[in-house]
């Protein structure tokens, strides 16, 4: 296994992610951060989210949601650097700030999650 | 319809000129004609000195690949007609080092193709005069990915090729993804170790316009997402079971 | 400039034939050194356009005997019946290696590898690839030969003479196309298989790499070319590009037209007007007797003159859309893409168009040339298998068969031969010079290349056309030789070397001008009618003179000089070729 | 190749737009973490949240990330057909017949996500 990468790891993490990303972020993003803002529908009481939140299930929803979108983006945000911006020969700085930036944001999601009340 | 139309080529001969330049040309413009008539016309009474593959001349030698106002085509299978009243530009295939006028380098594609093991690999050989059973539907899994006349329009027409020469690019991946479906061969695993990585299948970014400029309908960008379903598939199938499972 | 490289084998010619050549060598061992120069990328070779199939004995009804049988007589006799045997013996294992790489023959449902029937076949043998047979053989062939070590591409280089010394053929010399670069490649055998010679005409479904160049080397260098007035017509060409309508179309139901919308076979002892096709009868008969009723309407001034010659249509539009779809989506599509022509509401216009080349250069059943050290295999060699007349679907197992032949024989004459001589050298440096003198270094010249080719072309559909006649050969040869002599006045707008494709173009010319001479000087001296070599003024077989090949060797003052050899037979004596019988020729 | 090669060709634009929708999808991420962080930080946290999305710039970007969002959606069911060959009795299943399912689900998945938040 040593002469291939772990570009399969990566690419997995990254389907996955496309996939979570594409079902749940266009509900996700319309509702709280379009449709409640301009107060076309009525936003729940920030108690009620607090006690949506809470049940184990929910957050692993979340937590899952977090980090494989996470992953996804910064998959695919290193190949546009790489690509789009012609800056491959700075592969190894990419790779450290989009798999990097994904895992401390999974780390706090985690940490966020586990310390809901 | 005009009787004349316009081309505009690519002259470019590095032993004299500092950089390609476009030279006009009037050409008839026939019904049946098609760009490579025109070439030939031009060849053959206006400048014998043009520079340009081809042979077949229809379709399958896959030599006569251009950049035609822009898109990578056959000039054999692309009609003067339907660029009336022209002019038309005709250029040499994007993302290739230029020889001589419409002629580009391929030779990189030669050795990509070789690395992508293209034949059967069996670890015990049939007897001569023994048959493989393969059903109709075991040949479709790969028949279309077989269908692949090396035109390397898909080179022209990818990016990331364009951007990164390392690339194995579209129809080289399609090709080994062509036997690897095959239910004759048995060299999947040893295919994945020269294309599982950056410079092969996973350095593909879906852009998808190889498949849209094949004239042969092969689908290169397919080929290379299932081959990356297989690959990742078998990565966690190695992951899982345990060593000397496999 | 000159480079210098050395091999044991070298193989001329990137096709069907010479592949198979290359990895019968690689096979044979593996020390070897084996070389493939090819004008083009092996893939690009004209194998890539062969439709039809491949024939080989495959079912419990069929026998060795009767593959030979039908090929004996579909050749008119002229075959050699010794060579046949061997041929169809191997072809079978032949196709089936080529299972064993990776060819995508089409499949029975039970996964089995299925056959089809072919014109002229009296039995299901021919194998198949859909209707791309050639492309695939061609492409598993090539792709296979890239797992041998010991194979070295020379790909974009052109041959232009070989190296002869103390009577042995020794290499070759080449250009490299990319850089001009003048090479000479050194070998203790070479082998020839540069395919067939279509584009000395002007009509044909030859690509543009089909100009006989293999043939023109070997006789230059002293070898006969054998057969060489046998050239194959098939009557359903597109008129402009000369691509090839599969008979399928009218096998389907398609009804050759003259200009009056008048299905004109009926007129030519062809059998009478049906609304179904019959076999053997009217647009299904025999493609030769198609071509010449062909020629027949035109001196009745019954066919159309279009913009590029005389045409009569291929109607296939009351079969309507659904058939000609589903039962002949590639003639359909040849149509739309290459002639703007949709042929659910449009006449196809058609006409004879060039096909194939029985003749070229002679050997024996290993592929052996009577000169040391050559070898030559596929439609650049006549083994003997075609006789006056191929059939279809003979000449991609052919390829095969005789290009393995060949592989294997030329190794084990390789084996026991002393290195090169010194002496090549001189030779390969004088050839530098021609190409120097002669073309890039050439002040004036005036004649254009276009033109030539062109009054070549005329000269050849005229005197060896389908019905050839004494009347129009005789002077041909001499009008041939001439325009070769006009050839060396060539003006060429491109003097550089690199990718000098018009300097390649003047060289191809004089190639095809040196074998044009001998087709037409063999045409003129055989004077009866067999197969594909129809004369008018000879109308009957004549076996008590002609069941012979011919040969024709060039002499000191480079005309042909035609001698005849007896024809190999073994089992089949001369019969009368049935009338109205299947149509013998191939596609 | 230029800086600019993404301009070229309408469908090389539309590629990078697809994969530039990756920066939005880490925003919707950020969002959701702080959220997530006001909803357990009191009265005072969730208010500077709620003022801080009625920003009107943060309406603008996030209307901007709502559309590429969508655009990576549309695009991201659309391709799954390519890499995912299905075939029923030999005959390969035609893409729509893979991307419906897909496009049917997140209809699906949209509305149960709705009907929980909204529910409350
Ligand atoms: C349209 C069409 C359909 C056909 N269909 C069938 C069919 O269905 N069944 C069948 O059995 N046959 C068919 N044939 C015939 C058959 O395809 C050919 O006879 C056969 O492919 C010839 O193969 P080859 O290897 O001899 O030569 P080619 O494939 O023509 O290869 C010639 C090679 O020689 C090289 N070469 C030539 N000159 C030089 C030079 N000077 N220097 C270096 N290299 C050189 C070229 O680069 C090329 O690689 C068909 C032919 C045509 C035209
Ligand atoms: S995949 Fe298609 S475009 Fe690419 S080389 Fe093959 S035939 Fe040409
Ligand atoms: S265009 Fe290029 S990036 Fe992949 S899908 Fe095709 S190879
Ligand atoms: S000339 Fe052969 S593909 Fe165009």
């Amino acid at each position: 296994m040593s002469k291939r990468s772990n570009e399969p790891f990566l690419w997995l993490l990254f389907s996955a992610g496309g996939s979570v990303s594409a079902l749940l972020m266009p509900v996700h993003l319309f509702l709280f951060a379009i449709a409640f803002p301009l107060g076309w529908l009525d936003p729940p009481s920030d108690e009620t989210l607090l006690a949506l939140i809470r049940p184990p299930l929910v957050r692993v929803y979340l937590f899952v949601f977090c980090f494989l979108s996470l992953f996804h983006g910064a998959h695919r945000f290193r190949f546009t650097l790489y690509d789009g911006l012609q800056i491959k020969h700075l592969n190894e700085i990419i790779n450290v700030l989009c798999y990097g930036g994904a895992v401390l944001g999974t780390v706090t999601a985690a940490y966020l999650l586990w310390r809901i009340p | 319809m005009a009787s004349r139309i316009t081309i505009e080529v690519t002259r470019y001969n590095p032993a004299r000129d500092p950089e390609p330049r476009m030279t006009s040309y009037e050409v008839p413009l026939h019904r049946e004609w098609v760009v490579l008539d025109a070439l030939n016309c031009i060849k053959d009474h206006l400048d014998g000195s043009l520079t340009f593959r081809w042979s077949c001349r229809m379709g399958v030698c896959g030599s006569c690949g251009m950049m035609i106002n822009g898109v990578p085509k056959l000039a054999c299978a692309t009609f003067l007609s339907d660029y009336a009243p022209g002019p038309v530009r005709v250029e040499p295939m994007r993302h290739f080092p230029i020889l001589r006028d419409l002629v580009v380098d391929t030779s990189d594609f030669l050795m990509k193709l070789a690395r992508s093991k293209p034949w059967i690999i069996r670890t015990v050989e049939k007897p001569a005069d023994e048959e493989h059973i393969q059903t109709p539907a075991q040949l479709e899994e790969y028949r279309q990915f077989s269908m692949c006349i090396n035109c390397l329009l898909c080179y022209a027409a990818c990016p990331i090729y364009g951007l990164d020469p390392q690339f194995t690019g579209p129809a080289a991946i399609a090709l080994a993804q062509r036997y690897n479906m095959d239910s004759r061969d048995e060299g999947a695993s040893e295919r994945l170790d020269s294309l599982s990585n950056r410079e092969g299948i996973w350095g593909c970014m879906f852009v998808g316009e190889c498949t849209q400029v094949c004239p042969k309908h092969v689908d290169p960008a397919g080929a290379i997402q299932q081959y990356k379903l297989t690959a990742a598939t078998e990565w966690l199938k190695a992951m899982v079971l345990p060593r000397g499972a496999k | 400039m000159l480079d210098i490289s050395s091999h044991d084998v070298v193989i001329v010619g990137g096709g069907g034939a010479g592949l198979r050549a290359a990895i019968a060598v690689a096979e044979t061992d593996p020390l070897i050194s084996v070389a493939v120069i090819s004008k083009v990328y092996p893939m690009r070779s004209h194998t890539v356009a062969a439709e039809g199939g491949a024939a080989g004995v495959r079912l419990d009804d069929d026998s060795f005997d009767q593959h030979a049988y039908d090929t004996v007589s579909g050749g008119d006799w002229l075959c050699d019946q010794d060579a046949v045997e061997a041929f169809v013996k191997e072809a079978p294992l032949e196709l089936m290696r080529l299972e064993h790489w990776g060819c995508p023959w089409s499949r029975e449902p039970d996964g089995r590898i299925a056959v089809r029937p072919f014109g002229g076949m009296r039995t299901t043998r021919t194998w198949f690839a859909a209707d791309e047979t050639g492309f695939h053989l061609l492409h598993t062939l090539f792709q296979t030969s890239l797992k041998y070590d010991s194979v070295t591409r020379y790909d974009e280089y052109f041959v232009t003479t070989l190296l002869v010394d103390d009577g042995r053929v020794q290499g070759v010399v080449a250009i490299e196309l990319t850089t001009g670069k003048v090479q000479a490649v050194t070998a203790k055998a070479v082998i020839l298989c540069t395919g067939g010679c279509g584009r000395i005409f002007r009509y044909t479904t030859n690509a543009a790499i089909k100009t006989g160049d293999g043939m023109a080397l070997a006789y230059r260098a002293g070898a006969p070319l054998k057969d060489m007035e046998f050239v194959q017509y098939h009557p359903t060409g597109l008129p402009f590009t000369g691509i090839l309508i599969s008979e399928a179309a009218r096998a389907e139901g398609g009804h050759l037209l003259n200009k009056d919308g008048y299905r004109y076979l009926q007129d030519y002892d062809l059998g009478k007007p049906e609304l179904t096709p019959v076999l053997r009868s009217m647009e299904l008969g025999p493609r030769d007797r198609l071509s010449q009723a062909f020629i027949r309407e035109q001196h009745k001034g019954r066919t159309v003159e279009g913009p590029y010659g005389p045409v009569v249509y291929l109607d296939l539009r009351h079969l309507g859309e659904k058939t000609i779809s589903t039962k002949l989506p590639f003639v359909r599509e040849l149509c739309l893409k290459y002639e703007n022509i949709d042929p659910v509401t449009q006449l196809i216009p058609v006409r004879p168009v060039v096909h194939y080349m029985m003749g070229g250069v002679h050997t024996d059943m290993n592929g052996a040339t009577p000169l040391p050290g050559l070898y030559a295999a596929g439609e650049a060699a006549c083994v003997s298998i075609n006789g006056a007349n191929r059939l279809g679907s003979n000449s991609l197992p052919e390829l095969l068969v005789f290009g393995a032949r060949a592989g294997r024989a030329a190794s084990a004459y390789a084996a026991d031969q002393p290195p090169p001589s010194r002496r090549l050298l001189a030779g390969a440096l004088e050839e530098e010079a021609r190409l120097n003198d002669h073309y890039l270094q050439k002040r004036g010249g005036r004649e254009r290349i276009a033109d030539l080719r062109e009054e070549m072309q005329r000269i050849m559909e005229h005197s060896v056309g389908i019905y050839r006649s004494g009347e129009s050969l005789t002077g041909a040869a001499d009008k041939l030789h001439e325009l070769q002599e006009r050839s060396c006045d060539v003006h060429l707008d491109d003097r550089g070397r690199l990718f000098n494709t018009e300097l390649i173009s003047a060289l191809e010319l004089s190639f095809m001008l040196e074998i044009a001479e001998t087709m037409a000087q063999a045409a003129m001296e055989r004077t009866e009618s067999r197969g594909a070599h129809q004369r008018t003024d000879y109308p009957a077989r004549n076996d008590e003179n002609f069941l012979t090949h011919s040969l024709a060797y060039r002499d000191a003052a480079g005309r042909p000089q035609v001698e005849y050899i007896p024809v190999t037979i073994t089992r089949w004596p001369p019969a009368e070729r049935v009338y109205g019988r299947e149509p013998p020729n191939g596609e | 190749m230029s800086t600019y090669w993404w301009l070229a060709r309408w469908s090389y634009l539309t590629f990078i737009l697809r994969e530039a929708s990756s920066v939005f999808v880490g925003w919707t991420v950020l969002l959701t973490l702080v959220q997530i962080w006001a909803l357990t930080h009191g009265p005072s946290a969730n208010a500077a949240f709620h003022e801080w999305m009625r920003y009107p710039l943060m309406l603008g970007v996030n209307v901007i990330a709502f559309l590429f969002v969508l655009f990576h959606a549309v695009t991201w069911f659309g391709l799954t057909p390519k890499a995912m060959v299905i075939r029923v009795k030999g005959q390969r299943v035609p893409d729509w017949a893979i991307s419906g399912p897909n496009y049917a689900a997140w209809v699906l998945v949209s509305l149960g996500v709705a009907w929980v938040v909204l529910r409350g």
